[in-house]
């Protein structure tokens, strides 16, 4: 099972774990990543996120596929939002089902890892330094190695 | 064609999206850009460096050289900074 | 932050994950790890987990520790059941905080890899082919040499 | 000092703990393994196999020339399956 949404409105993390395991027994393991809006010394009031509609659903489904055919999943949920959030707002939900752990581990941080690189949301942060769009991190780019 | 502008690119350029008819030898993602920055002053400013766009034809992401001919929506923006 | 504990009851992943994050406007991801009962085929009436009191809670404190020291964490929480368990149940919750997503994802897979090979809980099945203590797997102990 | 057993050891050998006084020489834990094996059938049968014996001294995991000297626990304990 493939659940992928995009989304404005907050998610329930725990609700959507139930949902994915939906009573398959040979689910021994989820990983649940969670990112959240970060605010290092409140330097952050708020952050809002644009994507690209289409194309971004697209994406998440290209990268959920290629999950599927890299590990054996029982189940792969993406959930990204977007519009305005506040500090400490949870922004993107992963969470993996697998038989084993390892696969449920590595699939949740692929997924992770191509979602920065290859879906099109743009972050602006409103902050005691003004108004700006984030600039993308090379890290983010460099963590796509690990999967060649 | 529809052009469409994601995040400060479509500050810069003033607007998210807009439909454009091509001159006939404009014909690769390349070429799109050369062209677009000969229309006036904020394409030049959006569009200035080259490794802060991303393209997707159609909703896929598109190298310079890919051709744009049976493309019906281009979109240009920085690299993505989501999750 | 560092919460350990050996309990019999469920847990709820959600109201540990928001303890854990507690306000904490430096975390910029959580990984939450949860293991279940697996039931093959309905091979499995209920599990029995058996463990060492005392010594559980100072393996794991001890790989905590460790966790702590190999990666900079905003929280870790680990949770073990003990006492019989039914197919689907959960039996285990880790989730580690952190400012970035590598970090969060490597300390839980690190403690989980641990947890396997050190933490004294031993697993009894009652199935379709009567009771039986489940063996340790060679793949959990090879799972350590990841983190050499 | 206390002896405590767990899972199928405890099964076979028919108990979770007891207090056990050892002859003068037996001072490291294999020393204290042959030693219980020579007290019965049911100590035999669960020691048997050196591999699946796991040992904690006052609950840190031990190997088989660690002295016993000072231990006031002495845990016996197959492979553990938790997680």
């Amino acid at each position: 099972m493939i659940n992928i949404r995009v989304q404005s409105e907050a998610f329930n993390s725990a609700a959507e774990g139930e949902n994915l395991r939906s009573g398959n027994l040979d689910i021994g393991a989820t990983v649940a990543f969670t990112g959240y809006v970060r605010s290092e010394e409140n330097s952050l009031t708020s952050m809002t996120l644009e994507h690209y509609p289409g194309m971004t659903e697209k994406q998440l489904d290209k990268i959920a596929a290629q999950a599927e055919e890299r590990w054996p999943l029982d189940g792969l949920t993406i959930i990204h939002r977007y519009g305005k959030l506040l500090p400490g707002d949870p922004i993107v939900l992963v969470i993996a089902a697998s038989r084993h752990r390892a696969h449920a581990f590595s699939a949740a941080s692929f997924v992770m890892d191509f979602l920065k690189s290859e879906a099109p949301f743009w972050k602006k942060e409103d902050g005691k330094d003004g108004t700006k769009w984030i600039a993308a991190k090379d890290s983010d780019l460099n963590a796509l190695k690990h999967w060649d | 064609m529809t052009l469409v502008y994601f995040s400060w690119i479509r500050e810069t350029i003033g607007k998210s999206e807009e439909e454009i008819i091509l001159p006939l030898d404009v014909t690769t993602v390349s070429g799109l850009i050369a062209h677009l920055k000969s229309l006036g002053e904020e394409y030049q400013a959006a569009l200035a460096k080259p490794e802060l766009l991303k393209i997707a034809i159609d909703q896929e992401y598109a190298g310079p050289d890919n051709s744009i001919a049976s493309a019906s929506e281009i979109a240009i923006f920085p690299p993505v900074t989501g999750g």
